[in-house]
């Protein structure tokens, strides 16, 4: 089918979602240059600041959840591309502080290298900035290489961690400790089931069989790790959960945070029912879902599928998780 | 010489996205096009008495500022790292050239891990270097040692036909990688091309 | 394309959807018996109770919006079908108090002979309960008999205001009249670009070419006004925004509610662009967008299309909106 | 006599789906099928000494519970209509048939405008009850009254075929709703030959 969806002409997408964006949530949010995204209004400066980066087209991510008790700044580059070197390092700029900044970056190559690049030129000019790099990606397998795994919507939750850190006046070490913390304790999967269309040249992301599913699917349509028939909403789950709950080495007694992310196309009513079948298999093993998640937080335009995310939590990740925050796309109170 | 290779990249843009579609998404050309279009601005500005350190950095800058995707940050570590490589006092040698062409292939590696035999434009950077680096131990002239800088990227580039790409977008295609050059190895070659072009006198 | 969705034995569809939603939500919200959705902490019986009932397969809506200062108790049938009229007699009952009960009914045949009935009950055994229909839907024309006119997303903002009064401790005369006025000023379109299957047949909730769109299509695939060639956003928009201001009547200097409402594959991408596109027309119009909402709030399966809704607001209205509330998929700090 | 209708209408099932599906979303058959259970399972429970009000009033209740869509709230009204008809001290006689069965068609009404002619249930119901009411002033008895009702309400869903709908899911067909019987008037057909057969004593 041809591409059918709401837009006008393709080369100004971005800037017209974010134009979009920053009205809807004028409260909350506001554009800093062209693609940056910023607080309305701005974070005491005695505190360490979050900023993140990333291609548009993945709505409300990455965008979605800047505001109090999260991100500070949000640098956005095209459609399913990063932002430039030369953004970043603005936004770093504009966001350095003597508390410093906790830089959050997802592993994909050219976020990579547009966040190293601003990087380099922020220490040259002695900024005060931490990189924390996300690749909770287990589709490769838990084991290998953190560079071969990408960043999935663990980022979200990571943000929300570090950034209840960092309202709560915690210094720069902190905030980092607690970010690589819980960094280290999560792991991600996807699943596709329906591709979707790349809204600039119309065509479609993947392609993949009336019957056929499959894991590990990237969120730019990257392969992943093995198609197979569609199976039913329990059998999925349980395939997922089961190679989350191992990566994390969840086990009896433990505790976790489940967020099921839809796609796009992959109704609540699916996302619900996932959940439930999750949560059992969860309990089989004695692992207690202690807080979650469900809805869309980091798209793919209307792929049909998921991500489940699975992250051990203990007392003091979850009384950040538990913390206040108000933004956009999540909201604690 | 940005001038000429600009002029010789506009002429290959749809080539380039050609390849691209290939591999990749299919907007090389139009990431080089943007690329040569920021360098040129940044050259105009800086004005005639720049020094090249700073003109470079301007245009490193520029390009990654209006590339996007994966052009932007590796074009302009390369000029940014060629600025580096002049330094305050530029050496307008052979030696000098070679010097600073290993600073920016050193920049560009701080970008990314691909080596030649990955399908990607280290495939026409890399020997490109080397050529430029043996051209003027030997004794060669720069313009001389850019011909030859140029003649191996072109052969660098062509080789990328029978490559699986270990790098970008590419990499996701696995064996269906393999067949034709790789979009940016060819942009990098027609790039060299464009330098040895303008300072050969033609 | 053959069904693709991810479920289990389609006859359990909505018990395990609710399931896994009181389960995601459990600081929220709880089950009373099947099928009804009530708050997890139960509002002070001093308050007026705010009850509504609809089918399943909307989700978030409606039940997404139970919770402090929007609903008590959310009455849910099967998949895009009403609940019958005992358990939402049930409910009613469930919620009776002194300060009475406002419940709000969708006009859509089946949630409305479900409500009389359970009404007629209530009334019978002496309940303090007064309904509210929600009707805004103008693709009938807006000055079509109000039985004509379906209820929309319109009943998620009628939720906001009525529970901010009812929270406020306001008695039911007053949730009452608070209720129909913002009722009398509100309005909605809806337009469709793809289908959905219904998720229990599997079939196609109905059928549009390629290149065609259709305005005023109802959320379980009911006829529109009038298929058209696909627009862009902005033609979209401004097509919809200058039926619906009339609509209200709304002109220069008033303030109004805008939501653009995704129907499930509708990406908030085009959303915000939609979005900034209705508020260009307004704004030229002299029209002021005073409060907003954009994203998934009552969807159709996967349809991919929107609904946009207009209300004229007053100070009133305005600071019910403003009030805070709790809900799993609405939260105002 | 709900049983007779009962073991009728199970055996229509899937007629009444099929009619369903031509004009509707396909489920009549098993709503159906659910209110019967419903139904016979509060007889059941009622015991036989339940006085026709309470039997009515909790048989109406139940298929309301379980028939869902439009089934649930019409036919449950239709029921609870009956048990208030016969009140507390039904007359068992023709003539309190027909005063039931108006209070069952007008407890329809508060639930629906339908009107004969708009392609509904109604098209059989209406015609049935001024059947019974004829026919009780005509001084006939019960089963006479019943098996002109039944009749009565068999020509009436007979003649839905070339209606076009006004009301529920078919009405968003438009013009192609024309040309099948509406399954919810052939199920009240169904369920006055029920009645009739079960009184009539075959
Ligand atoms: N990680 C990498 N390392 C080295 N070169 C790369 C890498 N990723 C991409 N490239 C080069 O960039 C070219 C594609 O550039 P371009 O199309 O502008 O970027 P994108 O892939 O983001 O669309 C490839 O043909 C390859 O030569
Ligand atoms: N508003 C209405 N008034 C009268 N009868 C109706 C109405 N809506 C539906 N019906 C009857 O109900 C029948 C459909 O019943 P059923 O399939 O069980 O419900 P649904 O349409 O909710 O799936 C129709 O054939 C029609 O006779
Ligand atoms: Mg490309
Ligand atoms: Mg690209
Ligand atoms: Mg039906
Ligand atoms: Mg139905």
């Amino acid at each position: 089918m041809a591409m059918k969806k709401f837009i006008n002409d393709p080369a100004n997408l971005t800037s017209e979602l974010l134009e979009g964006y920053v009205q809807a949530y004028g409260d909350k949010v506001a554009l800093a240059g062209d693609r940056t995204v910023v607080r309305a209004k701005c974070k005491d400066e005695s505190k360490v600041a979050i900023v993140t980066l990333g291609g548009a087209g993945h709505e409300p991510a990455l965008s979605g959840f800047v505001g109090e008790g999260m991100l500070d700044a949000s640098v956005v580059g095209d459609i399913f591309a990063a932002p430039g070197p030369p953004p970043v390092f603005e936004a770093l700029k504009l966001m350095d502080r003597p508390a410093g900044v906790l830089f959050v970056v997802l592993n994909h190559a050219g976020d990579l290298m547009s966040a190293n690049m601003a990087m380099d030129m922020a220490s040259k000019q002695g900024l005060n900035v931490r990189q924390v790099l996300t690749h909770e990606d287990i589709a490769p397998g838990a084991d290998s290489p953190a560079e071969d795994r990408r960043g999935l919507v663990g980022c979200v939750p990571l943000y929300k961690i570090a950034g209840a850190a960092a309202e709560a006046g915690k210094d720069l070490d902190e905030v980092c400790r607690v970010a690589e913390k819980f960094n280290a304790q999560m792991a991600t999967l996807a699943v596709a089931i329906k591709t979707a269309t790349h809204p600039q040249s119309g065509e479609e992301i993947f392609a993949l069989a009336d019957d056929e599913m499959e894991v590990g699917m990237g969120q730019h349509g990257e392969a992943g790790t093995g198609r197979s028939q569609m199976m039913t909403a329990d059998q999925t789950a349980r395939v997922m959960v089961e190679q989350l709950a191992k990566a994390v080495k969840a086990g009896k007694g433990d505790k976790v945070l489940l967020i099921i992310n839809g796609a796009g196309a992959t109704t609540l009513m699916e996302q619900f029912i996932i959940f439930r079948a999750a949560r059992k298999v969860l309990a089989e093993a004695g692992i207690e879902v202690a807080r979650s998640l469900v809805g869309e937080y980091l798209t793919v335009q209307e792929m049909a599928g998921f991500q489940m995310f699975v992250a051990k939590m203990d007392d003091e990740l979850l009384s950040l998780w538990d913390a206040p925050c108000d933004t956009p796309y999540l909201t604690v109170r | 010489m940005i001038r000429r290779a600009a002029s010789d990249i506009r002429a290959a843009v749809d080539e380039l996205s050609r390849l691209d579609s290939a591999t990749g998404d299919g907007d090389h050309g139009s990431a080089m096009l943007r690329s040569m279009d920021a360098a040129e601005k940044a050259l105009a500005e800086a004005g005639e008495s720049a020094s090249p350190k700073d003109v470079l950095f301007q245009a490193g800058w520029a390009v990654m500022s209006a590339a996007g995707g994966a052009t932007g940050p590796l074009l302009g570590s390369l000029l940014m790292g060629l600025s580096e490589g002049f330094g305050d006092n530029p050496r307008l040698d052979a030696a000098g050239t070679a010097a600073a062409f290993e600073a920016a292939l050193a920049s560009v590696r701080k970008q990314t891990k691909a080596q030649p035999g990955d399908k990607t434009m280290m495939d026409a950077l890399v020997p490109a270097v080397t050529a430029i680096r043996e051209a003027a131990d030997a004794g060669a002239g720069i313009p001389a040692a850019l011909k030859q800088a140029a003649e191996a990227a072109a052969k660098g580039a062509e080789a990328t036909v029978t490559m699986q790409a270990r790098f970008g977008r590419a990499k996701n295609l696995g064996e269906r990688s393999i067949g034709s050059v790789d979009a940016g190895a060819r942009s990098m070659a027609l790039l060299l091309a464009g330098f040895a072009a303008a300072l050969g006198g033609k």
